[in-house]
């Protein structure tokens, strides 16, 4: 099992957090987290063709670059750091790993293609009610006609469901939980925007009345536990990232901010609690990249996967109220660029399945 | 004392069926409210008072509610004004400016804050110059929540430069009404916008408005934190009447509804503990045994931080306090608020991903995660406030000073 | 409501203080936790007779003082303080409540003023397994025989259950739980030392085999709660005193210590853990006071009960690892004081319910 | 190289089998390895080694495994006073010192933290004054494993009061068998006593044994500390021959039972997380879902702190490491300890009350909830860890010094 990056992954993230550096700026994360899309498509155009990250943990016959959980990790921890509006969360890692561990060969053949180019956006709609999917909260009707499925229910909490044009939508026949893939455009299918606490992050309901759908793989064999745990493992990468960004921040100010005739970083009170986040993050890191070693190397990753998303989350809000904290008045401003991390940690903490709910899903996957 | 309060209760009684007349003016009102002494019968009778103790007003106050007569204005920082002049002020400033604190047809604000000084107030540096007959003032002020509406500010502003941090100070008051003063509102990370940032440039100071002496800022900014501190500002009005008829009480209703605005997050920012047993019926939260533990954690930290606040209020009665402990509610306050907001985001689940009309209780629930982190920053950081425990109630060492000499020498933003 | 102590209260804590400090240095305590009995029957017998305190809580009548629970509250805060070794907890609180609470008039006549004027040593054994009393875990068993009853089962984490004269039981028959006087000395009782965490508090094991008792009260009617709440009330003043002892301690030695040419009390990191700790500790003595004086006012005082001892607890706990630490390695010594404070508060921690234990017990008294 | 290997391993092993049995004593075996350089082979083969690559050293540990034949001595921080000396000793004390060191004939201790400089190493105040032909050293030094055997000490001592601490500190071999020297047990709060108190009182230490320079003793010691930091001293050794027959093997297994006493709590200190899955089916707190809540934060915790010791471990191969990340650790290791201490009691419920035989698993659980407290102090406490990362890791400004003068005139305990 490998402990370290290779020098070609550092070689990437650096790149992936150069072109970032440019790109996505807090001032063009202002700019389109008040737009209703989101994103810029020129950027994600350039993400997707010049970088090829859409596709990067997705096998090569399929216009992947055949990376894996690992190197998907590095470009979610700079996308998490950067703050990045993309649907990259949503296509390229949710829909894009059900496409892959639930569907068909010709079906993954037929659909990735899109997704691993960016070309299609495509999202994953699970959750109705609860952030954490089990099989069984799963109500969505679908029922077999004709060559494919009808669909009725709603789901919730569905990321760039404005934006998709592919929906993968977990929905329940007599046989059990199945994904099915609709044309976001389909008759039957209406989506509203909703207000989203993180406003980088769109979040759409979806409604679907009598939906045209495909099934996607086996009936009743939606495996929809290891697409949890590989989105969970990208996830946590995107929030450490975010850790990261609101430590790093924290610490330049304490070192630039004075008051009282001395930096406030030279504040041993200031000092020891920037050295126990900085504790908290790596420790959170540290799970974070072993989930995705396991997850690469073809292991069992369910404990480590629900470890990680709940260290990770933690970290992640712990940092964003010390941050805001370090920075005081204007910490709490508008302003002030930290509360766009806060409000993405915030809503990460319970996307999902919360801290508690990963906590008890690692001792169960570890049969205690 | 006992018989005096009486006379008092029927005199004032006996006024206000004179006097008190709903369909009044709110300004008109006042002023013959003020003109009586009635306003605020503790002040001295030479500056609209009547030499009354503290337990004349309650009786005062008593037969106002009891009458449904409106009394003096006390919005915004108007009080900490008056409390401020009537220690340090001179006679002419007194006569200037306390009939309007009281008729409410003057609003204040209170400039001491600085974007580069927040936890360190005496650290301003605004800057103001004395060219021929008036004084000049330059810099920027901030974490004021009335400039928008006010007419005065109480300014601190440093003076000299060759003197120590806390005595380089001087205090104005500075007409906010001038093309030299720029007021703007500041958004705050919960969409709410209660603070305003104030621009001085070129903003000129009459020197009669100089309060207390030159270089002596400091000492009086000291009389107005006291009174801050001690709540006297922070006694919001709420309107109980229940939609009275007359155009006093719609001048009354309008004048207290502007005063609140900037503050109707501030029950959320508190953490909202009074809501989480019946959310957590709501969502069913209350079955799960982990989630019940943080609420009975939250709901004892709440007991406990209420009771030590009866104490103390008790203690501070008898004498007993050291002034230090509103820093412990202080700190006791952030950790409510801290551990209610997990509590918020515990029962609420995914639906804490919303915000807006979409999140529960019609956004109440969203506003609480997102305007909690302000209570450990506002009205002095925790830090601050651990600052003082530890130096006034626990007698630890001061930290080393690094501000000591004159000011032009010492490091700052 | 009071909130706060009243002159003659305040004069009663100083003398009681006063006399503690003479009587119960820490070179007292570490001879007597190395004996058997565990206290000294001469400092035992000037603390019934010239302060009176064993009666403080019981009614005149019965040879108490007839004052409440505040008064009691003062009387254990300083002994926690003082850490004073006496069958105080056992005797005077433990069997004190449960004889006032739950024997029948002519009980109370003969049994508390052998307990008031600490002539007579009780204690009250409930406990079997759990430390939270619950009735359905007594499962001690009561049979009538003549005009007593026979009592056959074990009892554990009995304090001070070596020492005692008189056994108060807790066993049930068909009706339900009941209370049982017990003659220490009587043929079937067999008591064990067993080995405490806290060695300046004894435990016993006792065996009941076939031994005789009398009911006190109505049979199946122990008013287990009852009795649970004002212990735990008092407790709970036992354990803010030792927190507060533990605060001075870490805060005396913070001033004292010099390290880098400095006191480390000037260094800002620990200046702030002591102020957290102030106010943990303040907060815990807001909630224990008040629920003595609910107590007090005949109120129902479950909720406030079960806070104190839940708050009381963990800010005990708390101070004895900061004041360890502040210590450093000093503080680990078998020389230095502090862990005589950091067993008492471990040992607290869980008698009579831990922490979780009481945060439930508090909501189910809350109808929550 | 790798041929170079085999040629190593073929030579060890021919020597091994025609000298290694178990027959002889121990120090004469050693003896024995030490004159063939088989004793520390990546020493400088003028002082019994060989000037061998680590890798040289692992295979030769390969053979002396694969024969079941014992190693040079190791116990203590024997290890430590060997690389101090090879770095900054003269020839005649590498010459002295070394071979006993090997042969483990000699034992040493670590004479460096004082009663009133314990964070801060620096600060010692025994004193060593030159009188005549000799060092005469008077103090007292605390926090030591092995003073009660060792043979000699590694002291730290001041020698000159008007320079800055730093600067006023010598380095010394001391003869721990002299009338000077008394050594006492110090009792901790769990009852063990793994370290001892020295007092020096007169002692003596002759010329010819003082390491570095006179007030070289800082720069000394810190090679000592490197090297405790890097763990070198810590590879406390385990028995694993089941119990092998054999006069040699029962020497060994003595040295070892010896040696490791004072650590047998050690496991107890870091919080036995091992144990806590296995307790809470026991006692059925498995069940219980607010416990499984710390139970799953314990584990998650000391996974993550794991994951991090192995990446660190991989990034400082690569020479990709501060030297701080061990400092991460420690405060890692410190919240695993106290968590897992807070899990034990909760696991444990009312039986936490017990100690020795009738606490669960005869004393363990017991010995752990007195023993966690030590893991933030020994070795540097929490405090000191997250001063060095604050300032090492995130560069933050370190704390004002008021210990930069003549060290007579630095306030002290």
């Amino acid at each position: 099992m490998d402990f370290s990056f290779s020098h070609e992954q550092e070689q990437f993230r650096d790149s992936l957090a150069r072109f970032l550096r440019d790109k996505s700026p807090t001032s063009a994360v202002r700019k389109l987290m008040a737009t209703d899309r989101g994103y810029d498509p020129a950027v994600w155009r350039q993400l997707c063709d010049d970088l090829g990250v859409a596709g990067l943990h997705l096998p090569e016959d399929v216009g992947g670059s055949g990376y894996g959980p690992v190197e998907l990790g590095i470009a979610l921890e700079e996308q998490g750091r950067a703050l990045l509006c993309a649907p990259y969360l949503a296509s390229a890692v949710m829909a894009g790993y059900a496409v892959l561990l639930g569907g068909t060969e010709a079906q993954r053949a037929e659909l990735l293609p899109g997704i691993a180019g960016g070309t299609t956006i495509a999202t994953l709609a699970v959750t109705e009610s609860e952030g954490l999917w089990r099989a069984g909260d799963v109500r969505l009707a679908a029922t077999a006609s004709g060559d494919g499925f009808r669909l009725n229910g709603r789901k919730r909490f569905v990321v760039d469901g404005q934006n998709a044009d592919l929906l993968v939508v977990a929905g329940r026949t007599g046989k059990g939980v199945s994904l099915f893939a609709v044309d976001a455009a389909a008759e039957g299918v209406s989506r509203r925007a909703v207000p989203p606490m993180d406003p980088t992050r769109k979040l759409a309901e979806i409604v679907f009345d009598d939906a045209p759908s495909r099934l996607l793989g086996a009936e009743g064999e939606a495996p929809l536990e290891a697409i949890l745990d590989a989105v969970l493992v990208a996830f946590a990468h995107e929030m450490i990232g975010g850790a990261q960004a609101l430590l790093d921040s924290a610490v330049a100010y304490a070192k630039l901010r004075v008051q009282f005739g001395r930096p406030i970083g030279s504040f041993q009170a200031i000092k020891h609690r920037c050295a126990d986040l900085l504790v908290q993050v790596e420790l959170a890191k540290a799970a974070v990249y072993q989930a995705a070693q396991l997850l690469a190397d073809g292991e069992d990753a369910t404990v480590a996967a629900s470890q990680a998303k709940a260290v990770a989350a933690e970290a992640y809000m712990h940092a964003a109220r010390e941050c805001i904290q370090f920075h005081g008045g204007i910490g709490f401003t508008w302003e002030n660029d930290t509360h766009l991390w806060f409000k993405r940690a915030k809503s990460s903490e319970v996307f999902l399945g919360a801290p508690r709910e990963h906590r008890e899903r690692m001792l169960q996957a570890m049969g205690v | 004392m006992d018989a005096n309060l009486e006379e008092i209760r029927a005199e004032i009684r006996a006024w206000l069926a004179e006097n008190w007349r709903p369909e009044r003016s709110l300004v008109e009102w006042r002023n013959l409210l003020v003109d009586a002494g009635w306003a605020a019968p503790d002040w001295p009778a030479d500056y609209y008072g009547r030499d009354l103790p503290p337990s004349a007003v309650a009786v005062v106050n008593e037969e106002l509610a009891a009458a449904g007569a409106i009394g003096a204005a006390k919005a915004g920082v108007r009080n900490l004004a008056a409390a401020t002049l009537l220690e340090h002020g001179t006679d002419a400033q007194k006569r200037r400016y306390l009939r309007g604190v009281l008729t409410g047809e003057e609003a204040w604000c209170q400039l001491f804050s600085e974007p580069g000084s927040g936890s360190d107030l005496a650290g301003a540096t605004t800057r103001a110059v004395r060219q021929g007959n008036q004084w000049v003032i330059n810099g920027q002020k901030v974490w004021n929540t009335s400039a928008h509406h006010a007419d005065f500010g109480l300014l601190l502003a440093r003076t000299d430069w060759d003197q120590p941090k806390h005595k380089g100070l001087t205090y104005f008051v500075i007409d906010m009404r001038q093309p030299g003063v720029e007021v703007r509102q500041l958004r705050q990370m919960n969409g709410h916008a209660s603070f305003n940032e104030v621009f001085m440039t070129d903003a000129v100071v009459h020197p009669e408005d100089m309060v207390g002496k030159e270089g002596g800022g400091w000492q009086v900014a000291m009389t107005t934190l006291a009174h801050e501190r001690s709540g006297f500002a922070r006694s919001r009005e709420s309107v109980e009447d229940g939609g009275r008829p007359g155009r006093i009480y719609d001048e009354y209703r309008e004048e207290v509804a502007v005063a609140n605005e900037p503050y109707v997050w501030y029950p959320q920012r508190a953490g909202r503990v009074d809501l989480v047993i019946e959310r957590a019926k709501q969502t069913g939260a209350i079955d799960d045994s982990v989630i019940r533990q943080d609420i009975a954690r939250l709901l004892a930290l709440h007991q406990s931080a209420q009771w030590y606040a009866r104490r103390t209020a008790e203690a501070r009665k008898a004498g007993r306090t050291t002034g230090a402990e509103g820093s412990v509610s202080k700190l006791a306050a952030s950790h409510v608020a801290r551990l209610a907001s997990d509590v918020h985001t515990a029962i609420t689940g995914i639906e804490a991903m919303l915000t807006g009309p979409e999140s529960p209780l019609d956004g109440v629930i969203a506003e609480i995660l997102v305007s909690v982190p302000a209570v450990s920053i506002a009205g002095g950081t925790d830090e601050i406030q651990r600052n003082i425990v530890s130096e006034r109630l626990l007698d630890m060492p001061k930290e080393p000073r690094f501000d000591t000499g004159p000011f032009r020498d010492v490091k700052r933003n």
